[in-house]
């Protein structure tokens, strides 16, 4: 191991993970939002709606990453859209979190008891309320673990964003490890970076469930 | 692992060889077949060496590690050589040109020579010695041009089709071979450009694979004489590149 | 762009020959993931705090690190500890272990929805616990976190692209590859995509008619 | 609605049932059922287990969506938009929101909001619904909570709390809210004999203030104490609806109610 | 066990329970709770809402974990391994469950698993425990409900059943199991007279054929009827153990007994 080329290349990795996070955090938090959207209107929406967001997730789930990206970012401008590397990643991190989002929000939507839903209209409670008040603190218990899930499987889905040259970290320690032919020492770069974003998604997932498990500890 | 690679590849009577199937004219897959210079060239190898060939299809992330933890004896992906690189592998002596060439949008006017890239945004891959000469040549113009940097050359010629960037350097065969396939969409800018630069084979760089290295460079020199060498360039790349018998001086 | 359907009428075999590397080792892949899963979720929730220390451990690994590097370590570094697998052997093993992190906490999410009466209720009849999971827990547990694991099957399946590492050529690699040859990615790609989509959508159809099957009242 | 506007209408039924019918796939449920609510009434529903009691209350607010017939509150139609229309159509949420103000309920298995303290049980609809400041819905949560005993209890969530106080909240729950009209669901039963008297208590004062009440019951004591009227369903039709002390005074006229009562007063002869 | 080998036994206590306290946090549900129940005795407790009856009886089988004193089950201690032992340790899951399958329970909230049909929560435990075939399960499955009418109903889902018919379900799934102690939690709350008649009698049954069990009601009647003796709590205390002839019969010694059953009286004079 040299660790006169962590030295070397440390400035462009860092970097690297930077453009990552930012890539991750807006991508994943934009598709949360979406996610959740298409899971209320699936739910609460028209009947059409719903085959309409049943297709959409199918397909976006059912497709990679990587070619979407392709087809969104190369095939782009043959329909007149143009986008810079990093708006095309951002841009399909979410059109591809948000499916996956809707899903498990849909299995958090299945997990509230009837009765509990029914005693809420029953005194009358408006259903944004009652999503917010109600389904939303419960359904956190069975979807807090799903989610970090996720969140950890996208951080490491933003590696794919180098097939569009943004210049994230996988990008960078493939920089590194092409120039100086080595190997070794850019994968544990580039594992200790992801696991150190795992690790705080992890612990930010068990905070939360400890928070929204906090009625079912029996004294 | 401390026997002789030679002696115990002819004792299995197969050499295993691992590339990335992906680098036309030097390797690619076609109708699900493995083919190109690199194939047709240490298939004549193997028959010299009296074993038989078997070719993995590796991305090129995980060759050297591969090459290292013994899944396989040799790299026949084409690996400019140069100095940095020969301190850490043994190279076979040159089976290609690696000097940079550039290609354009088929039907752009305004690329006649290399020099017309000043000013314009240029693509190629990243990490590879072609982009160092590629950035050196830039950096000799009037105003440089920019350069983005793909992980693939696919990529960067995916993106030109796109309209996104007006030129792709790389290697002068695959350049050429991108352009003769795509006739419409990509064309060669001649000549090609900076330090002239050769591919070589590579195999671990300990004392094992000093005498299969010699083996194949025996074996390539002989082709060189007969013909067989300029035959199957000539039939992959329309013309004979050249290749110097000698191992090339690198800084 | 001229889209060159020949393109994609003449490299199909090939992709469907490549997708079934794809299928073998994710359907494989699923079959460690959900009994290893179901086993360390079990054993996350033990009592047995030596137990449960090495499933915390076991999953933030295998969470952790990314699969690429963990079926590099399977396939290149294990042969320096005499273990040699195979290439499809490795690829399966890394995906299947790797997903059971991931359908591990999936099920102990949904496991905390069900109420502690229904197990105090199987305890006071002294159902052993095998049967409290077999029959009680993993069948609500399952219903419950249905979208969440068919989401993690999907990506098992996409993620097995990632088998191409240690030479083996699925479909995604298979596309690349034909894609250098033909320089028309975006018909490559988009056929690989749409292969691609057949699989999951059958995974995803199950998920839902068992989703439909265990629904209660 | 103060006791005097209620006098000039006290006559009147508040809540009308006509041939109301419900089925559960095959299984009728309920049918044909006709049957007036007065205002300001105290009406005990009766009958054996599976008889529909429990259905017929949820058809009442449209938890369950009625088959056949109608339902009327204050001359409204509840739950769907047009009778004639077929297939029938539900109103939507919004509206349906607006009818069910005016109806509270208490569940048959309470229905807590697990993730909220019995004090934010009470308190949420008052806020969501009532809009009132978030310390004075407490206030006013606590308040209805003391009357129901749990002072002490109030930061428990459900699971801390012992069935009886669970059923207290889900009790005080509703009253809380001040609908024009309740339907209980066994209220007491989970209650100890103390504490069903205190409910009965809570419960006529109610009546005093002109609330009209559905009360699904068990306990045939509390039905005779509390009840203008009882009804008696079985198998899903109303057999009778008379003034307690025909239910309960003397020998009634149906065999089946007969048979019903006569266990009960058996083993009540301490 | 037959009821010859029991006479031979029939005065010593199958559970003694030795200054059994519990705490949930600081709250004390339990104190110094002593108390035997013999063999094929019925023992049921009553007391208000909240005095600790149904934490009492789940720590009969451990389902609580007691902080203090001991239960002891045919001479066996439940629950921990070793009491002397400070702090206490619990038993292997294991073992807990060789001793919970002598004692049979139904809950307050019925904890029916909701994946099942009635017949296969009832057949569950016998298939997994007892190891019948699936077959001869389902015939004792069937058995069971039939005992408690419930024979058309086994193929429905707990969700599809009433309130009544659930808890008739629960009791089904305790008794098929034919433990030597049965805990019952209010196992008439949700049923009609009739039926509680009916329960009534088939407990009468289970005592006779030598079970023992452990009643909380609410029903002074139902107490009267089927006990033994019964014991009153209050706020976590044993007030007082006796026959219920001493407890209904006449004015009881004490205070809180005797406001306690005093609305009771008033409301069933009927
Ligand atoms: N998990 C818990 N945490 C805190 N307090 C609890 C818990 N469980 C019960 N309690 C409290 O312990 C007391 C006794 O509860 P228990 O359930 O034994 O009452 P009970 O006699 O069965 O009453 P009921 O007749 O209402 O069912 C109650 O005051 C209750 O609030
Ligand atoms: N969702 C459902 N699907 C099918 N059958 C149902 C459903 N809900 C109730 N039933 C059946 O309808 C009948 C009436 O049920 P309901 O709950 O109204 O009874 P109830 O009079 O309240 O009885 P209880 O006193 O036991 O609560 C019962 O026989 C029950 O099995
Ligand atoms: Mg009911
Ligand atoms: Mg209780």
């Amino acid at each position: 191991m040299e660790t006169e080329l962590f030295v070397r290349y440390g400035p462009a990795l860092l970097y690297g993970f930077g453009i990552t996070i930012l890539c991750w955090l807006a991508g994943s938090i934009g598709g949360v939002i979406v996610g959740f959207i298409l899971a209320c209107l699936n739910r609460w929406g028209p009947h059409a709606l719903s085959w309409v967001i049943y297709v959409y997730v199918e397909i976006i789930r059912g497709t990679p990453f990587m070619i979407q990206l392709f087809i969104l970012y190369y095939g782009g401008p043959y329909i007149g859209l143009v986008l810079s590397p990093v708006q095309a990643g951002i841009t399909s991190f979410v059109v591809y979190g948000s499916p996956y989002f809707a899903e498990i929000f849909r299995s958090g939507f299945n997990a509230i008891p009837k009765g509990q839903i029914e005693a809420a209209r029953c005194v009358g409670m408006p259903e944004t309320r009652i999503l917010w008040r109600i389904i939303l603190p419960q359904m956190l218990v069975p979807i807090t673990a799903p989610l970090t899930n996720f969140f950890i499987i996208l951080t490491k889905e933003t590696a794919i964003l180098s097939v569009v040259t943004v210049p994230e970290l996988l990008f960078q320690t493939q920089t590194m490890a092409a120039e100086t032919f080595t190997f070794v020492e850019p994968f544990l770069a580039l594992s200790l970076f992801y696991w150190l974003m795992v690790l705080v998604t992890g612990w930010i997932g068990a905070k939360v469930e400890q928070r929204v498990t906090r009625h079912l500890k029996r004294a | 692992a401390q026997a002789d690679l030679l002696s115990d590849i002819k004792a299995k009577g197969e050499i295993v060889a691992a590339t990335e199937m992906h680098y036309a004219p030097f390797d690619l897959l076609k109708d699900g077949e493995y083919v190109g210079i690199d194939r047709d060239l240490f298939d004549e190898i193997a028959k010299d060496l009296g074993v038989k060939a078997k070719y993995l299809d590796l991305p090129w992330n995980s060759i050297l590690p591969g090459l290292e933890a013994g899944k396989f004896d040799f790299v026949v992906a084409p690996v400019t050589i140069t100095a940095e690189r020969m301190k850490r592998y043994n190279f076979t002596l040159p089976i290609g040109n690696a000097t940079v060439a550039l290609a354009k949008k088929a039907g752009d006017t305004s690329i006649s020579k290399p020099e017309d890239i000043s000013g314009k945004v240029v693509g190629t891959q990243k990490g590879t010695a072609q982009l160092e000469q590629l950035k050196a040549f830039s950096e000799s113009l009037a105003t440089p041009a920019e350069i983005r940097e793909y992980t693939n050359v696919d990529e960067a010629l995916a993106d030109m089709a796109a309209g996104r960037i007006s030129g792709v350097a790389n290697s002068l065969p695959l350049m050429g071979y991108a352009a003769v396939q795509r006739p419409g969409l990509f064309e060669l800018v001649m000549p090609p450009f900076g330090d002239p630069k050769f591919f070589g084979w590579v195999a671990t760089g300990d004392e094992n694979s000093k005498s299969l290295i010699e083996a194949i460079n025996a074996s390539l020199l002989k082709m060189h004489e007969d013909g067989r060498l300029k035959a199957i360039n000539e039939k992959w790349l329309g013309s004979n590149p050249d290749l110097p018998t000698t191992m090339p001086d690198v800084k | 762009m001229n889209f060159s359907f020949d393109t994609i009428w003449h490299n199909l075999p090939y992709l469907l020959a490549a997708a079934r590397w794809t299928i073998l080792i994710s359907v494989s892949g699923m079959a460690i993931s959900l009994v290893w899963g179901t086993a360390l979720c079990a054993t996350r929730l033990s009592a047995n705090p030596f137990l449960r220390g090495a499933a915390v451990l076991y999953i933030s690994f295998f969470r952790g690190v990314p699969l690429l590097v963990q079926l590099l370590l399977f396939y290149y570094a294990l042969p320096y500890v005499g273990l040699d697998l195979p290439a499809v052997q490795a690829a399966i093993l890394a995906t299947g272990l790797c997903s059971a992190a991931y359908t591990a906490e999936i099920l102990r999410g949904a496991l905390q929805s069900i109420p502690s009466g229904q197990t105090e209720a199987a305890y006071a009849l002294g159902i052993p616990s095998f049967s409290l999971w077999r029959r009680i827990l993993v069948p609500q547990a399952v219903r419950i976190g249905m979208p969440s694991l068919v989401n993690e099957l999907i990506l098992l399946v996409k993620v097995s692209s990632l088998a191409s590492v240690v030479g083996i050529g699925e479909l995604t690699r298979i596309s690349q590859n034909i894609t250098g040859e033909t320089y028309r990615p975006l018909e490559i790609y988009i056929t690989a995509a749409v292969i691609y989509f057949a699989i999951n959508w059958v995974l995803s159809i199950s998920g839902r008619l068992i989703e439909k099957k265990l629904q209660i009242g | 609605m103060s006791k005097e506007q209620m006098t000039t209408t006290a006559d009147d039924a508040i809540i009308t049932v006509r041939n109301l019918s419900k089925y559960f796939d095959d299984f009728e449920a309920l049918r044909d059922i006709t049957l007036d609510v007065k205002r300001s009434e105290v009406l005990c529903l009766i009958g054996p287990s599976g008889s529909g009691k429990s259905t017929l209350l949820r058809c009442l607010n449209f938890l369950e969506q009625y088959d056949g017939g109608e339902v009327h509150l204050d001359g409204e139609l509840i739950g769907w938009q047009d009778i004639s229309h077929n297939p029938r159509k539900p109103l939507s949420g919004e509206a349906l929101r607006k009818q069910r103000q005016h109806i509270g309920m208490v569940f048959q298995h309470f229905h807590l909001w697990p993730h909220m303290s019995a004090l934010d049980n009470v308190a949420e609809a008052l806020t969501s619904v009532k809009k009132l400041s978030k310390k004075k819905a407490k206030e006013a949560a606590m308040a209805a909570l003391t009357k129901v005993h749990l002072e002490d209890k109030a930061e428990n969530y459900p699971a801390n709390l012992s069935g009886g106080q669970q059923q207290r909240v889900a009790i005080a729950r509703a009253i809380a809210m001040e609908p024009q009209v309740m339907l209980f669901d066994e209220p007491t039963s989970a209650l100890d004999p103390e504490l069903v008297g205190e409910v009965l208590s809570v419960m006529k004062d109610l009546a005093a203030e002109g609330m009209t009440m559905v009360v699904v019951t068990h306990e045939m004591g509390f039905a005779a104490h509390v009840a203008d009227r009882v009804a008696f369903l079985d198998s899903g039709r109303l057999v009778t609806c008379v003034p307690p002390e025909e239910m309960f005074g003397r020998e009634p006229d149906d065999a089946r109610v007969r048979s019903f009562l006569q266990t009960y007063r058996e083993r009540n002869v301490v």
